[in-house]
């Protein structure tokens, strides 16, 4: 492997060059036409040309020219940045007939133009690092992507709205869905809402008949009660462990006819309904609402006595004429095959604790807004009337926004869908109880389709609107009418004055933010999250629900708060993605993988330990290490640490990578 | 009926440098964030008797409108609790902003006639500038022969119950050894 | 006032984090000191120390190293292994001389733009401070030095 | 248990009764209490608003004291409390103003490096001596007594060092320890009305009725405080108050040092009762905790002491 390029194979390196006007973007602070009329007098460089736009189509043409005219061997385009237009370049230089990785690209536009302000030191930087790319590429070598076959089965993680959307439209087309939720049912928080924003369409008449498809899907797979233990693998080839949760129930034979429900020892609920956000009690063998999807009933090991305690009459057995109920489930297993997975997980409320004066936990009328929501459904623990836990019926109501959101103290972002929900919740308590509705807001953001009008028909109904971030709600009754009241504190902005207004119900809207084993999900699929903890998409507007890794892709709030409509547009792109990736039946793997030159190996195994995708292995007759292209990830962390230097990685070799350290640094 | 009157504020109204200034006082560097939410004046138990409430005493300081807020009571009836900079979901020093406003108006002496805070704290400072104590009787004798002397005769049924209980002495308040208070604050003073 | 010394840093980036942070601001337009030449390795666990190690000897004044922050490493562990090298990188670039303000290591990820703005103006000033490193020169003068001390002495048989 | 001591104005006066019953309470307990030599006043928030950075300088001579003393400093004035936290917060924030009040300090030879630890007596008794050590010295416990704990701004705000913001629970707890009921009482970190009550009294009083009212809605028999401005304004103006708001019934106001040390059988004079410009003994005796003759004539109004 000796370092002299021409007599890396026989034929001597042909390079061509070409700088990229990108308009003004780079000429602009580069001089172009200088960088393209210095770089012609380097040594192997046989074309150097400047050109407007190197990424049009007659940019790329002049490429295809020039290799087949000058009989080129190499290429390195200064431009904009790899990761937007590497593989335009590579695409070209391969139309040209030479191996699409001759081609290097050089970053002199982000990386440059745009960052600094000194028109003869950018252009000065731009020559340096088109010399070390001329240096760089001599020593490139033909490679091909390796092509990989994709699973055709996706696994979407999370059964709400969002992933029971993306199931659906993957399942449409043909392809096997795993869907993995961890709760006893599909429907996540929609499942709770009565209404939904702007129509007013009722949640479940919208949601549940696409509960019931994918419940009937030949094509999905549902695993309730379940989670993701172990993920390897990569893209159109991952592994995943998915853990059962036992629900001591026997799946297959319980038809959901609720008999054991009526015959188990309590008589009535024992712990706090989950679904009923607390507001009522459910028995330890539970359906979560009678929509269920499956409806299959579960056995809450906490609240059941013979789990809990093991001494129960298990008055439940007999009752279940399919004998459905096995005290003995243990926790099940199921290894899959998928080429994509969308992670659709979803988001948490904020918990209005956190804002003690709101008095939440403290005040027994202070409801959050998922309680209401509760309230107000007719499948709901109070059929639908809005009673207070002391049973009486509201006059007055007061509903606080940014409860937890836009705030320092707990999360700064505005979480787009409480404005929203207030209004709905506002026109469906006035609805119930004619009660007087008081809006407390900072803005009132409405921007979606229909948004507005609703905004306005709420102001039409005699609702009142209060420009002012509520700061306290206290029963510190100053007067006799805020006697056995909540009385709120908040200055009336618009109308210039502080307030205090007595009411019987408060309704707290509190914002969404992530799960709490939102870090413990990311780290295990391996992507990234943004500053607040949400999930990272790989680019707000190019690329917003696939991630940096491929083959994982994002739908719903777990990405960020958004509403419905939003949530499930996302979910129909992620589930484009996905099929795209299958249908394409294959997916080129990027080449930089390591290899082993076993002439140089000396079998220290210090390599081995290095590799987190155990990807190295040790041929004991050779005495070698060995790695396994397919487990290969080209990190390039083996190579570094190969004491011998043995291990090369393609497209980042050592000689490459010195060769670019050489010349960026050499003189003119 | 109030007197027509033609309110509009000109750009030349501003005074960007006394917003400025108030920026560079400790705490008070995030008035920009403000976005009007209102938590402060919600939360001050005080605001329903100032004639301008706090929110807009941030509005008007970070544009610039110093006759507005050096005219206003809110500063002196702010009794520097710090529930508004506890409560700002934007972490605003709002108290912080308070306190700078009434350092500038008692060092240009632009405060409301009649108003005793002012008052209060010049003498106030003056007593522990001089004796590094305070003697409570006679600093409520300098206030009020500074404000309205008459307003002394309507102390005198607190003197009383004072005087009773043994919580009132008449004795001007001293350190042993004030000199070196006076020579601390002296090295301490802003060498200008 | 003498030309000022502009300094000449390489910069390795990782691809995944400060690869398309710098990518971002970039996009932002932010502006920095054009002193940094960005070498893109697909994860910062690939520097290998002779790359430092080359970039002085061929008259590089600074060294920037950026790679994810530890957890965020696309590869799970590669910037771990780049921390331990770089410790017992700096101690030896001190022990040779080299002041160890002239390497430097941040993680950066991919949508911190603001902190390659941050870490590159940064290291410029503290380089400039210290001044060019002509590591190159130096040695040439060391070579020339050797040749006479060779020439002095008879070669011991 | 040795704390350096800072009584400030307010103690050594209108607020007498807090050092008197604090001083015996410790003494009872066994913690020592050295006040400091020559201390100035701490300048509260009327010297802050005529010169923010001599203010901090103010409060510093009295921290490089302390420091010089190397111990703990106790602050049982929640106001001053406040202003000495501050002026620790200025330095180590703004150079500029830690570097002029480094000058002052050299000047008369001085020096304050911010480790100075303040702490509050509420703090002292709940953490640093802690409840069992005093649980075995109860002598009456306050049977029936209903208490309603109020904390004022300066010992939760800008920051709680020591308990929490928003409810604070460190006074219930220690009265609950000897034996006190104490009543939930949300106002308990609202503003007394600070140096309103005694220059504005249109907005002073009100704030303090704010108070007092809903301490009667809650049913409590005293209010127990940790500052003598909040004290002076809630119990001194009662009746000045009433002409505005008949229906405000009188209710004592006390120090919470005064309800412990009752506690632990000191003497009502020592716990300076006779203090009070609206009486606890009398309630004290009608629950029971002190019998009927106890509290003797109230003894001379000495002037002031020594």
């Amino acid at each position: 492997m000796s370092l002299n390029p021409e007599s890396n194979g026989k034929e001597e390196v042909r390079i061509g060059f070409f700088v990229c006007h990108c308009g003004t973007n780079i000429a602009g602070m580069i001089d172009v036409e200088e960088v393209a009329k210095y770089v012609a007098t380097l040594p192997n460089v046989v074309v150097s040309k400047d050109y407007k736009y190197m990424c049009s189509d007659a940019g790329q043409d002049l490429i295809v020219q020039d290799i087949k005219e000058h009989r080129l061997n190499r290429i390195v385009v200064a431009a904009c940045s790899p990761l937007l237009h590497e593989r335009t370049f590579r695409t070209a230089t391969m139309r040209g007939g030479i191996n699409p990785f001759f081609c290097h690209m050089v970053n002199i536009r982000e990386h440059g133009s745009w960052v600094h302000s000194e028109k003869a030191s950018a252009t000065e930087k731009a020559k340096a690092v088109a010399r070390g790319a001329i240096g760089r590429v001599k020593f490139h070598k033909p490679l091909e992507k390796r092509k990989e076959p994709v699973e055709p089965a996706v696994m979407v993680l999370g059964g709400g709205i969002a992933g029971i959307q993306a199931a659906l439209t993957v399942a449409n087309s043909g392809k096997r869905v795993y869907l993995v939720e961890r709760d006893a049912t599909i429907g996540g928080h929609m499942a709770y809402f009565d209404k939904t924003f702007p129509t007013l369409d009722c949640a479940a008449c919208i949601l549940t008949p696409k509960m019931s498809e994918v419940g009937a899907h030949p094509n999905i797979t549902l695993w309730t009660y379940s989670d993701v233990e172990q993920i390897t693998g990569y893209v159109g080839n991952y592994k995943v462990r998915v853990k059962h949760r036992p629900r001591y129930i026997i799946e297959k034979d319980c038809v959901g006819c609720l008999d054991c429900i009526d015959h188990c020892v309590f008589k009535n609920g024992n712990t706090d309904d989950e679904f009923n956000q607390g507001l009522s009690k459910r028995k330890p063998v539970y359906i979560p609402f009678p929509q269920a999807v499956p409806k299959i009933v579960a056995i809450d090991p906490n609240a059941c006595d013979f789990l809990a305690k093991g001494k129960c009459d298990q008055t439940c057995i007999p009752s279940c004429d399919k004998n459905a109920i096995d005290f003995t489930q243990k926790e099940t297993f199921d290894d899959i095959k998928v080429g994509a997975i969308i992670v659709a997980t979803g988001f948490k409320t904020f918990d209005a604790k956190r804002k003690p004066l709101y008095g939440y936990g403290k005040h027994q009328n202070v409801y959050t807004a998922l309680e209401v929501e509760r309230l107000v459904t007719s499948s709901g623990p109070t059929e639908g009337h809005v009673v207070l836990r002391d049973g009486r019926t509201p006059k007055s109501v007061g509903i606080v926004h940014c409860v937890g959101s836009r705030d320092h103290q707990t999360n700064r972002w505005c979480s787009r869908v409480c404005c929203m929900y207030s209004l709905k919740l506002a026109h469906l308590i006035k609805e119930h109880t004619n009660a007087e509705i008081y809006n407390f807001y900072i803005d009132m953001r409405c921007p979606g389709k229909g948004y507005e009008e609703f905004y306005e028909r709420l102001l039409e109904e005699g609702n009142h609107f209060i420009r002012g971030r509520v700061a306290e709600v206290t029963d510190a009754a100053q007067t006799k009418d805020e006697e056995g009241k909540l009385v709120i504190r908040v200055e009336d902005t618009l109308a210039g004055f502080a307030r205090r207004i007595p009411v019987d119900m408060v309704v707290l809207a509190t914002g969404l933010e992530p799960r709490e084993d939102a870090n413990d999900v990311r780290r295990m699929f391996n992507i990234s999250c943004s500053t607040e903890g949400f999930f990272l998409e790989r680019h707000p507007k190019l690329a917003p629900v696939s991630t940096t890794t491929d083959g994982l892709f994002l739908a719903g709030a777990c990405q960020g708060p958004k509403d419905i409509p939003d949530t499930v547009a996302q979910a129909g792109a992620a589930a484009a993605e996905a099929m795209a990736l299958m249908d394409a039946g294959f997916v080129e793997m990027e080449p930089m993988t390591s290899e082993v030159d076993e002439l140089r190996c000396s079998g220290c195994k210090t390599c081995l330990n290095m590799c987190p995708y155990s990807a190295i292995g040790r041929d004991d007759a050779k005495g070698v290490a060995v790695i396994n292209p397919v487990l290969c990830k080209g990190c390039g962390v083996c190579v570094a640490a190969c004491p011998s230097g043995a291990i090369t990685q393609n497209l980042f070799e050592d000689q490459e990578i010195f060769a670019e350290i050489k010349e960026i640094l050499a003189h003119a | 009926m109030n007197a027509i009157q033609r309110e509009i504020r000109y750009e030349s109204d501003r005074d960007p440098a006394f917003a400025d200034a108030i920026r560079k006082m400790p705490g008070c560097e995030a008035i920009d964030r403000c976005i009007q939410c209102a938590t402060c004046s919600g939360i001050c138990p005080v605001a329903s008797y100032m004639d301008i409430t706090p929110r807009r005493i941030i509005e008007l300081t970070r544009s610039g409108f110093k006759d507005d807020v050096l005219k206003s009571n809110t500063i002196w009836i702010c009794a520097s609790c710090y529930a508004c900079q506890v409560e700002c979901p934007k972490e605003i020093g709002i108290s912080d902003v308070m306190m700078a406003l009434k350092t500038k108006a008692i060092a240009e002496g632009t405060y409301p006639k009649g108003m005793p805070i002012p008052i209060l704290a010049q003498e106030f400072h003056d007593m522990v500038s001089q004796t590094g104590r305070v003697s409570e009787s006679k600093l409520v004798q300098k206030l009020y022969l500074k404000t309205n002397p008459f307003k002394m005769f309507g102390l005198r049924r607190l003197g009383m119950k004072l005087m009773k209980t043994g919580r009132m002495s008449l004795k001007g308040e001293s350190m042993k050894r004030p000199e070196s208070l006076q020579r601390m604050l002296q090295a301490a003073r802003i060498k200008k | 006032m003498p030309e000022e010394f502009e300094p000449r840093i390489i910069a390795f980036f990782c691809n995944w984090c400060t690869y398309t942070a710098a990518d971002l601001a970039g996009v932002s337009r932010m502006k920095y000191a054009p002193t940094t030449r960005v070498v893109r390795v697909m994860c910062s666990g690939r520097i290998d120390p002779q790359f430092v190690l080359s970039a002085f000897a061929q008259g590089a004044d600074g060294v920037l190293i950026g790679g994810c922050h530890p957890g965020d490493c696309h590869y799970i562990e590669g910037n771990y292994k780049m921390l331990r090298r770089f410790n017992l990188l700096k101690r030896m670039l001190s022990d040779m001389g080299i002041e160890k303000e002239r390497v430097r290591l941040e993680w950066i990820s991919a949508s911190e733009g603001d902190r390659v703005k941050k870490v590159v103006n940064e290291m410029t000033e503290h380089i400039r401070a210290l001044g060019p490193l002509k590591l190159p020169e130096a040695m040439a003068k060391w070579d020339v030095e050797f040749e006479e001390e060779v020439k002095e002495e008879p070669a011991h048989v | 248990m040795k704390y350096a001591y800072f009584p400030g104005c307010s103690l050594k006066s209108s607020g007498r009764a807090f050092e008197e019953s604090m001083l015996k309470l410790f003494a009872h307990l066994e913690i020592e209490l050295e006040e400091l030599d020559d201390w100035n006043c701490c300048g509260a928030t009327a010297y802050m608003s005529v010169d923010e950075t001599s203010a901090a300088a103010l409060a510093a001579r009295n921290l490089a004291l302390a420091e010089k003393m190397a111990l703990p400093l106790a602050v049982p004035c929640a106001g001053c409390y406040g202003v000495l936290r501050k002026s620790a917060h200025l330095q180590k924030d703004y150079p500029a103003i830690q570097k002029q009040v480094k000058d002052g300090l050299t000047a008369i030879g001085l020096s304050y490096t911010g480790a100075q630890e303040i702490k509050h007596p509420l703090q002292i008794l709940a953490q640093d001596l802690g409840p069992k050590a005093m649980r075995s010295k109860v002598k009456k416990p306050l049977k029936g007594l209903k208490v309603a704990c109020y904390y004022g701004c300066k010992l939760v705000r800008p920051e709680a060092p020591f308990d929490n913001q928003h409810d604070p629970q460190t006074m219930e707890t220690l009265l609950k320890g000897v034996g006190a009921r104490v009543v939930d009482f949300p106002m308990k970190t609202a503003c007394c009305g600070g140096s309103l009550t005694g220059t504005i009294p249109d907005v002073g009083l009100e704030l303090s009725w704010a108070i007092l009212h809903d301490a009667h809605r809650r049913e409590a028999d005293v209010i127990a405080t940790a500052c003598p401005l909040c004290q002076f304004n809630l119990e001194c103006y009662q009746e000045d108050i009433q002409e505005k708001h008949p229906d405000l019934k009188p209710i004592p106001v006390v120090y919470f040092t005064q309800l412990m040390g009752i506690a632990m059988g000191l003497s009502p004079e020592d716990m300076a009762l006779h203090r009070q410009v609206v009486p606890l003994t009398p309630i004290l005796q009608e629950k029971g905790i002190l019998d009927s003759g106890a509290a003797k004539k109230s003894p001379p109004r000495q002037e002031h002491d020594a």
